[in-house]
């Protein structure tokens, strides 16, 4: 079978298309999904894309987590269903508690484009399962409220539980990619939920799938492979 | 009609880069004896009928689940005069 | 005040009008009588004026725009040329390309973040306008000196507000210029570029036509602001009973603009559309003036159907408001419903304001009363025509005169050394990471090459890796010292970044940026500099497909350099032959491409180490610059260039500075025979480019070079991590990267 | 230590996006009845000393030349009881 992978069009959004371009790279069908449709047919797995939806008013994500097609993914979420949100996508999951803690503005208060090096902490999530724990990528990153917050007792969890999934790599050059670009607290760039089929980051792999495109490095593809696998041998 | 304001501040442990690179450049500015800044955001909501309890315990709701992430933010609700 | 009626206008011809106020001249004024045969009415006043400004007519520029037509090179390329909201190329494979650079120079003054968003604004949406998906965006900038306080106000303000907008609409930012120079500091320059691509069936034009044909205002409600942002309005003269002084500034919302994209091009895609104009400049008063004129029949529009974000705007301030992220679409009348409702999936507010109709008129009603009744081209395509006069500045000579030749250079390889550190650390040399940083340059997911490459490139069609090279480039100094030949430059700077990176020039755009037409001596820049592009585009071969001019940027009486900014668009049949700019192996031999001459007058070396402008600007030679190209192009085609970069400001040590700062490798350079080292090492001469080749190409490249007769010249190799110059001096990358990285952080922090 | 609060709208006649957003949301999420809404930053600011005139005038000022970009914004200073 195909694996059909949704991705979520919300006004404002703008990395959708290139989302699907890496679905469909990873050897998946790409559906189209839109902000206004609850119903979202047999799709697999979801994918919130980046960009702003809604403009970033309010809060990044504030205003989507309550659309039509949000109240269907977070019940299938729920229930077990694969769903990867990238950048804003994760601002999305956060502000619809599908994943702990919130995004700030970047301690630097710019916006930040670079290519970011980042350490795969677990492969025991549904989109991280074709890295090795401990691998070092490095995918575009590009955001402006992109420091994760959360409290104390919500980080210890994270941590204990092996849901911190991906780490900025703080220590090195920064014109090669180290540092933490955005202020995280203790240099997350991602996490899952406990069952780790629900993950969110800042940084994009859906930029980082050929060869030729942004920087060059294909090191975004295996969160598309590693979902692909689970839903065709599930 | 009536005028809601609904400010909403990041809670006082989280840190507010914004109010810092304020803070920062105040001295420079040449304004001394401002000891702290805290940066947030108002909503001025005009509200059509009476302001009475039910609507502002919507209006309260309204802060606590969308103009506010109280993840990370405190608000408070006041009916200007 | 009752309201001005076309009648009312007839029966009260002595009535006094403002229009000293809104910036019409008394000829002007007596011409729109002429025209109407009677005084206008509050309205028309209004359209008139702003519609006859300097911005909108080009009243002060135009007769020497006409030369980009006349000059024109004969290319098959030109699908839609000048006049129409951009120039559409064709690329081949059935594509077509269309690309615009525009000025917001003096909004972004006043309010740097606002100012720059909505000029990144504009230009979008008139790429949008031609039926084009926008790919892409670049931002060429001018600032006052770098270490003033004031640009610190307005550098972090542009660069915040180019990324805000362009980001949030999710259009990579792959280019553009930063340059700082006290010229420039009351009068910053702002300029912005789209480049769309699209089908060759999906060209779109700006004009009403077919009697019954609805017009359709879709998009952002119109509100108060803005109004005068291209006049000098001042709106109290217009009615004591509105709202008080309406502020020129504009305040962008990206994320409507984003949702105007994605409907327009679903509207094309449904072929709703039969014609269609952006609102910029003018407002409702351009876009249905100039629908009409360049249609068929007449319009009528109730203008009490816009969509108001103000109720109490008056019709005047309707037609004049500037309000951002508007477009207006001609469209038959059984396809309205499809179109609203399209316009609604994407929560686009969309209004049937009026229709094409039988006659010659554009005639717009107020609650039933006729307030405008004029032909349509008399306010769009008719407007006054000056031909300033003009007269070379009597300081010209004695500038010119001040060579720098007479400049003291380098007495050793010691001095040599500091004075390269100098010049690759100077604000206007160093590294402009910390703006392009800001910038989103991978959405989309076709971006092959970005800042700090020679040009953007993207990728326009993922199945057969065709796509599009675009450089930006412009250089007060050499224009200031002799326009013509620095407009040149201007034009084949962008032309060589373009074939550097493997792409063959097409067209140009420009955008023209200068003191008050009302001072000779400026007049005689703009007219030298237009002569000079004109000339260029045609040796080239690449025609001038549109652009932009900005007047009046002075403070007092002194004027900025004279800025012409050329925008070259190239394309590239296989994006993955690109040539970039990094030399990123050891080994590589190093080759230099062209004549070097000791060219100093202008450079960055004359500016840097001895603040000096004087002398003439380097020789252009634009069959060399052609031969050149030919010769980068045939490099990457055949798969024998691995890095070029060209040389321009700096000389060659800048380029491969720069070059080995990517790569993260040094270079041993030797100075070639019959050249000194400070020649070789700071000449600005033009028509030149650095590349790298591996060793098993240097013979079949120089036989190519040979055989076409451009002189080439082995300066050295890729190696270790310092850049050398052998008998002179080493300085290693790490010093060479803080430097050149660590600048402008510095100035802004 | 007193707190001083000042408020930073943008002008009536200007377009403000974001406060325009969450109007629009707003019957979505099942809050009727809100005719307007627009959103302007809250600084609070701790200031050392007593605030007296002086102290308000300075403030007022910084408000002006700084808080506030009164090119597209107005601004009002409290202080905090
Ligand atoms: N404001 C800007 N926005 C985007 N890119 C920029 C900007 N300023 C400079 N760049 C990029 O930085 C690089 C170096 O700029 P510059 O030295 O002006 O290039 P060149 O001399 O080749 O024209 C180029 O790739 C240019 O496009
Ligand atoms: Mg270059």
């Amino acid at each position: 079978m195909t694996a059909r992978i949704g991705v979520v069009t919300f006004p404002g959004t703008l990395d959708d298309r290139d989302t699907q371009r890496a679905v469909t790279l990873a050897g998946a069908e790409a559906v189209p999904l839109w902000h206004r449709d609850k119903d979202v047919g047999q799709v697999d797995a979801v994918v919130l894309p980046g960009g702003f939806s809604y403009g970033d008013y309010l809060r990044a994500g504030a205003i989507s987590r309550f659309s039509p097609v949000m109240a269907t993914v977070i019940e299938q979420a729920h229930a077990g269903m694969p769903v990867l949100g990238i950048c804003n996508g994760f601002q999305v999951l956060c502000e619809a508690h599908l994943l702990p803690g919130a995004m700030l503005r970047n301690t630097g208060l710019h916006f930040v484009c670079r290519d970011q090096k980042l350490r795969v902490e677990t492969s025991a999530t549904a989109w991280t399962a074709d890295y090795a724990a401990g691998e070092e990528i490095s995918i575009p990153l590009k955001n402006i409220d992109g420091r994760y917050t959360a409290d104390e007792r919500t980080l210890d969890e994270l941590e204990a539980e092996g849901r911190v999934v991906f780490r900025y790599l703080a220590d090195g050059e920064a014109a090669e990619g180290y540092g933490n670009p955005n202020g995280s607290l203790r240099d997350i760039a991602g996490i899952s939920n406990a069952a780790g089929n629900v993950v969110g980051l800042m940084p994009h792999p859906e930029h980082a799938v050929e060869p030729l495109i942004g920087t060059g490095r294909t090191d975004g593809l295996a969160f598309f492979t590693s979902v692909i696998k689970k839903l065709v041998s599930a | 009609m009536a005028r809601v304001v609904v400010d909403v501040m990041l809670k006082p442990e989280i840190l507010d880069p914004q109010g810092q690179a304020v803070q920062r450049a105040l001295p420079r500015l040449g304004f001394a004896g401002i000891s702290d800044v805290r940066q947030g955001k108002r909503f001025e909501l005009e509200v059509e009928g009476p302001v009475d309890d039910a609507a502002l315990a919507r209006i309260r709701e309204m802060a606590e689940t969308f103009l506010a992430n109280t993840v990370i933010e405190d608000f408070d609700v006041k009916v200007e005069s | 005040m009752s309201l001005d009626t076309v009648k009312h206008a007839a029966e009260t011809p002595d009535a006094a009008q403002p229009w000293k106020e809104l910036g019409l001249k008394e000829d002007e004024y007596e011409r729109i009588r002429e025209i109407l045969d009677r005084r206008p009415t509050g309205a028309e006043l209004a359209m008139y004026s702003v519609m006859w400004s300097e911005h909108c007519s080009y009243k002060s520029s135009k007769v020497h725009l006409k030369q980009f037509g006349e000059k024109a090179p004969q290319t098959d390329a030109l699908l839609v040329g000048i006049g129409e909201n951009a120039g559409v190329v064709d690329v081949g494979q059935g594509y077509a390309v269309t690309f615009k650079i525009e000025s917001h120079n003096h909004p972004s003054y006043i309010e740097p973040y606002q100012g720059a968003a909505t000029g990144v604004g504009g230009i979008v949406r008139d790429i949008l306008a031609m039926g084009a998906r926008p790919v892409a965006v670049m931002d060429p900038l001018r600032f006052g000196a770098a270490d003033h306080p004031d640009t610190k106000r307005v550098l972090p303000g542009v660069v915040a507000g180019v990324g805000g907008y362009g980001n949030c609409l999710g259009l990579p930012n792959i280019g553009g210029e930063v340059v700082f120079d006290p010229c420039y500091q009351g009068n910053p320059l702002v300029n912005a570029l789209c480049v769309g691509v699209m089908k060759h069936e999906d060209i779109h034009l700006a004009k009403a036509s077919g009697a019954g044909n609805k017009v359709i205002l879709y998009g952002a409600r119109t509100g108060g602001d803005g109004i005068g942002g291209v006049s000098v309005l001042a709106s109290e003269t217009f009615d004591a009973t509105g709202p008080s002084r309406r502020p020129a500034v504009q305040v962008g919302d990206p994320f409507q603009e984003k949702l105007l994209i994605e409907c327009t091009l679903k509207l094309f895609a449904e072929k709703l559309v039969t014609g269609i104009q952006d609102l910029g400049g003018a407002g409702l008063s351009c876009a249905t003036s100039e629908l009409a004129s360049a249609g068929s029949g007449g319009m009528r529009v109730e203008l009490d159907t816009v969509p108001l974000r103000d109720a109490t705007l008056s019709p005047e301030e309707i037609l004049m408001s500037e309000s951002q992220e508007r477009m207006c679409a001609i469209v038959e009348p059984d396809k309205v419903d499809r179109f609203l409702e399209i316009c609604e999936k994407w929560d686009v507010i969309a209004t049937v304001i009026g229709e094409v109709t039988e006659g010659t008129r554009l005639e717009i009603f107020w609650h039933g009363e006729q307030i405008v009744d004029v032909p349509p081209r008399s306010v769009a395509h008719e407007g006054p025509t000056y031909h300033r006069p003009y007269a070379r500045p009597d300081w010209q000579d004695a500038l010119q005169a001040d060579s720098a030749d007479k400049l003291a250079r380098p007495a050793d390889g010691d001095e040599l050394r500091a004075q390269v550190l100098r010049v690759v650390s100077s604000p206007n040399q160093a590294s402009k990471a910390w703006v392009t940083d800001q910038y989103d340059r991978f959405v989309q997911g076709n971006t092959v090459l970005a800042q700090p490459e020679d040009s953007g490139v993207v990728r326009i069609d993922p199945g057969t890796n065709l796509g599009v090279a675009l450089a930006t480039d412009g250089n007060g100094r050499f224009a200031k010292l002799d326009p013509y030949t620095g407009a040149q430059l201007a034009l084949a700077e962008a032309y060589r970044n373009v074939a550097a990176t493997g792409a063959k020039p097409l067209a140009v755009s420009d955008c023209l940026n200068f003191g008050s037409p009302e001072d000779p001596a400026v007049m005689w820049q703009f007219a030298e500099a237009t002569r000079g592009l004109a000339d260029g585009c045609l040796a080239l071969g690449t025609p001038v497909t549109g652009g932009n001019v900005s007047l009046y940027n002075q403070t007092g009486d002194a004027a900025i350099h004279p800025t012409p900014v050329v925008a070259v668009l190239g394309v590239i049949d296989d994006v993955t032959r690109r040539t970039p700019m990094a030399f990123a192996e050891q080994g590589q031999l190093l080759l230099l491409l062209g004549d070097t001459r000791p060219e100093f007058g202008g450079s960055a070396w004359s500016q840097v180490v001895h603040d000096h402008l004087g002398g003439l600007p380097p020789v252009v030679d634009l069959e060399r610059e052609r031969l050149l190209a030919e010769i980068l192009i045939s490099g990457s085609r055949d798969g024998m260039i691995d890095a070029a970069h060209d040389l321009s400001d700096g000389g060659l040590v800048q380029a491969v500075t720069e070059s080995c700062l990517r790569g993260g490798h040094g270079a041993r350079l030797v100075v070639p025979d019959g050249l000194d080292a400070f020649t070789f090492l700071f000449s600005e001469s033009a028509g030149r480019a650095v590349v790298a080749v591996p060793r098993s190409e240097e013979l079949r490249f120089t036989d190519m070079c040979g055989a076409r007769g451009l002189p080439v010249a082995r300066i050295g190799v890729v190696d270790g991590d310092a850049v050398e110059v052998q008998g002179e001096f080493a300085i290693p990358l790490a010093e060479l990267r803080a430097g050149y990285e660590g600048t402008i952080p510095g100035l802004l922090a």
